[in-house]
């Protein structure tokens, strides 16, 4: 039986570590936020200027100069800093955030990500995502492990533009989870969703991997 | 663009007024509708000029921001890294009225910031590898792909902030801040518009986000929308 | 770097404990002895690690800052813009004894921004056409030289803010602020000093200079003597 | 009759404009401060981080947390900020500064600047003087016609290491102002000190430059 959107991102969520600066990505990855562990501290970034993101607010304590990433209305904390989007790329390019969570379209099996294109459709942009997975430390991929069309989207190479060569650190899909220690090597399979086979999954999946 | 005539100028209109023409490339600051010179956008469709190229991390909405300069067809080029909330874009793009060049959102920050600083480029490991790396100079240091990406300047700057005072020094309020800086620094003449204009001695000269000396003009903004793209809230426990 | 556990400690010495090893490149704030991490510095000596490679704009006075780890011999090698207050300095550069790299001001700065915001190196009109720019890549653009200045980072940054929060959240004051927010930035490991240590939530999380992720250590200074190297005064009229 | 060096200062003041930002260097040009005009406004900017440079302090009223780029006490003004040594470099090599008017020890016939070091000598380092005249849009040098041994000081071509190559868009000296109108332009004599002749002064340069 597949993970849901949640399990995923609860799945996620043991990625985080005490003390992390986390970017969390729009989608599931934003569902991560649900699932820190009580007493751990994990401050979020968010890259148009926050660090130290709070939640969502009460209704009518939306302020319209605190948003998110997502354009999501979001409040502050104590710890919270703001800055301009240069200071806040320089930390996100200059490798000071821990972990970055996002979605992905395909993921190839030496890491590269796709998650910003598809040639022939309009075209939204990229927006802080090519920065995110070039200057991170550790960047995890939450995504279905199948297109609706059942092509798999974990796989030898990517077909969609890349938004990274070689910038994914672990892979989170509804039926598995994937990770390498390091961007030399080869991604393992770490976990399989309850009742799924590690046979249905090679099915389901393009990408070379260890078992 | 210096002169001890005052920078307080009344409104948008006259803010703007001899500095503004057809064909000029025009940075206007904001993330999303969050922090946009909603003044001086609606003040830049009434004058009509046209063929701009705009560098802005978004494209607004339809109804709202860059949006209106879009449906006037005042734009001829974005310089951009996401502009996925606006239909009207999508149509003008796809049929080709519109030019678009698509920017990492942190090198498009850096860039603004290059301009602005006299840097020329700078090497940045972001979008190594990908499309946009491609014509590009690109270095290999220690086995990482580094790719040069150059400086931008501007004829014209727009941003807001919250609070400025009469020498031009700009305080920025929550997320608003973005791109806002940036631009500043990196426009031939710029034009801030602030919620609160007060006299220069009342801004804390250790918290002044945009010092006056990259502000030509300034203006009390009025009449703020500041529509919210994504109104979330959680439920009271 | 991180962790929970609390990024707050006791003293300079504390701080150091762990972190301080010979051979190591430690980035010092300050402009002349104005915003200097005088605690830190203190330490450092009393620490005893050698052979470092210290980047500062300047290498103190004999009798304080810099100099006092110049007169333990514990620094090989300086990078800095101005090194003219120091007579210890002079003796051991001339001897040989000292490494030293002079940069422009300008662009120790940027190349210290660029090593904390993972710009790989950068392209700047500064130096073109002096001693500066042998020996490094240059480029012509619309006649102009620009000269390519790589970023720096170190081992760990000594700097020193005016008040802090636990949290590492750091606010300067006045033009004692200079180089410690890039060198901040641009540490492995980064301790500042601070005169007013406050709880997390007592900064406006508008005015914060450095935000609390460029920072793993702090403490509360004592003692500081602040000397004045150029004390100049007019007269009541 | 030479010109002294508070009428080089003054003479220098000359070449502010109302409204212009400026930065002075150590010596002579920090007396500038002392001619600008009444009723004019000029804003002083401080490369250590500070725009909006006031007087020095009364007797007991410095601040060791307020210093100028020579180190010496000031004060602050209603119209002043403080920011970082990147921020304020930022604004000088982005050609945000109008005027720079600093000392030199040679200035060349193509505008070369030296100012910074004599080999064989002690050097102290350049500070921020290779970014002033790389960035600021308009540089003034002030400097004795000639120096102690009588060398003339605006000469053929620079001699010293040069602080910036074809910088320099003025020259005062004690006897004599020389400019251009652009960096492709040569040197044209504007003025000559009280009773010194234009042969005198022929005779105490080594540079060409136009009459």
């Amino acid at each position: 039986m597949a993970w849901t959107r949640d399990e995923m991102a609860a799945r996620a969520a043991r990625e985080l570590k005490d003390g992390f600066y986390v970017n969390l990505g729009i989608g599931i990855p934003t569902l991560v936020a649900n699932y820190i562990p009580q007493g751990m501290k994990v401050v979020l970034q968010s890259e148009n200027g926050m660090l130290g993101m709070g939640p969502f607010p009460l209704e009518g304590e939306e302020d319209p100069d605190l948003i998110n990433a997502g354009k999501q209305t979001i409040t502050q904390l104590p710890i919270s800093s703001y800055f301009s989007s240069s200071d806040s790329f320089g930390m996100i390019r200059g490798g000071h955030i821990d972990l970055s969570i996002l979605g992905g379209m395909e993921v190839s099996e030496n890491g590269d990500l796709a998650n910003w294109m598809v040639p022939g459709k309009m075209v939204k942009g990229m927006g802080g995502a090519m920065d995110l997975v070039a200057g991170v430390k550790r960047v995890v991929v939450v995504m279905e492990h199948n297109s609706k069309d059942g092509a798999a989207k974990f796989k030898s190479r990517c077909e969609l533009p890349l938004t990274g060569a070689n910038v994914v650190d672990m892979v989170i899909s509804d039926l598995a989870v994937f990770a390498r220690p390091d961007r030399k090597s080869p991604f393992k399979l770490l976990e399989l969703a309850p009742g799924v086979t590690a046979d249905e999954l090679k099915s389901r999946t393009s990408a070379s991997y260890q078992v | 663009m210096t002169g001890s005539a005052s920078k307080v100028y009344a409104n948008a209109r006259e803010a703007l007024a001899g500095v503004v023409r057809d064909d000029l490339t025009i940075m206007s600051g904001g993330f999303g509708l969050c922090g946009i010179p909603e003044n001086l956008i609606l003040a830049l469709r009434d004058c009509g000029a046209r063929g701009l190229t705009v560098i802005s991390n978004n494209a607004g909405v339809d109804e709202f921001g860059l949006g209106l300069l879009l449906k006037t067809r005042q734009i001829r080029k974005m310089i951009s890294s996401y502009v996925g909330e606006n239909k009207e874009f999508e149509r003008q793009y796809l049929s080709g009225e519109l030019q678009l060049e698509f920017n990492p959102q942190g090198t498009l920050a850096e860039r603004i910031r290059a301009g602005g600083a006299g840097i020329f480029g700078f090497y940045t490991r972001t979008g190594a590898g990908t499309l946009v790396a491609e014509g590009k100079e690109q270095r290999v240091v220690n086995g990482e792909t580094f790719v040069l990406e150059t400086g931008l300047t501007s004829d014209l700057s727009l941003v807001k902030a919250w609070k400025g005072d009469t020498e031009g020094n700009l305080v920025y309020r929550k997320t608003a801040r973005n791109f806002n800086p940036m631009m500043a620094t990196a426009g031939r003449v710029t034009i801030a518009e602030v919620e609160e204009l007060v006299e220069a001695g009342e801004l804390d000269p250790d918290q002044i986000h945009t010092p006056g000396i990259f502000v030509q003009r300034i203006f009390k903004g009025t009449d703020y929308v500041k529509p919210i793209e994504q109104r979330t809230v959680r439920k009271k426990k």
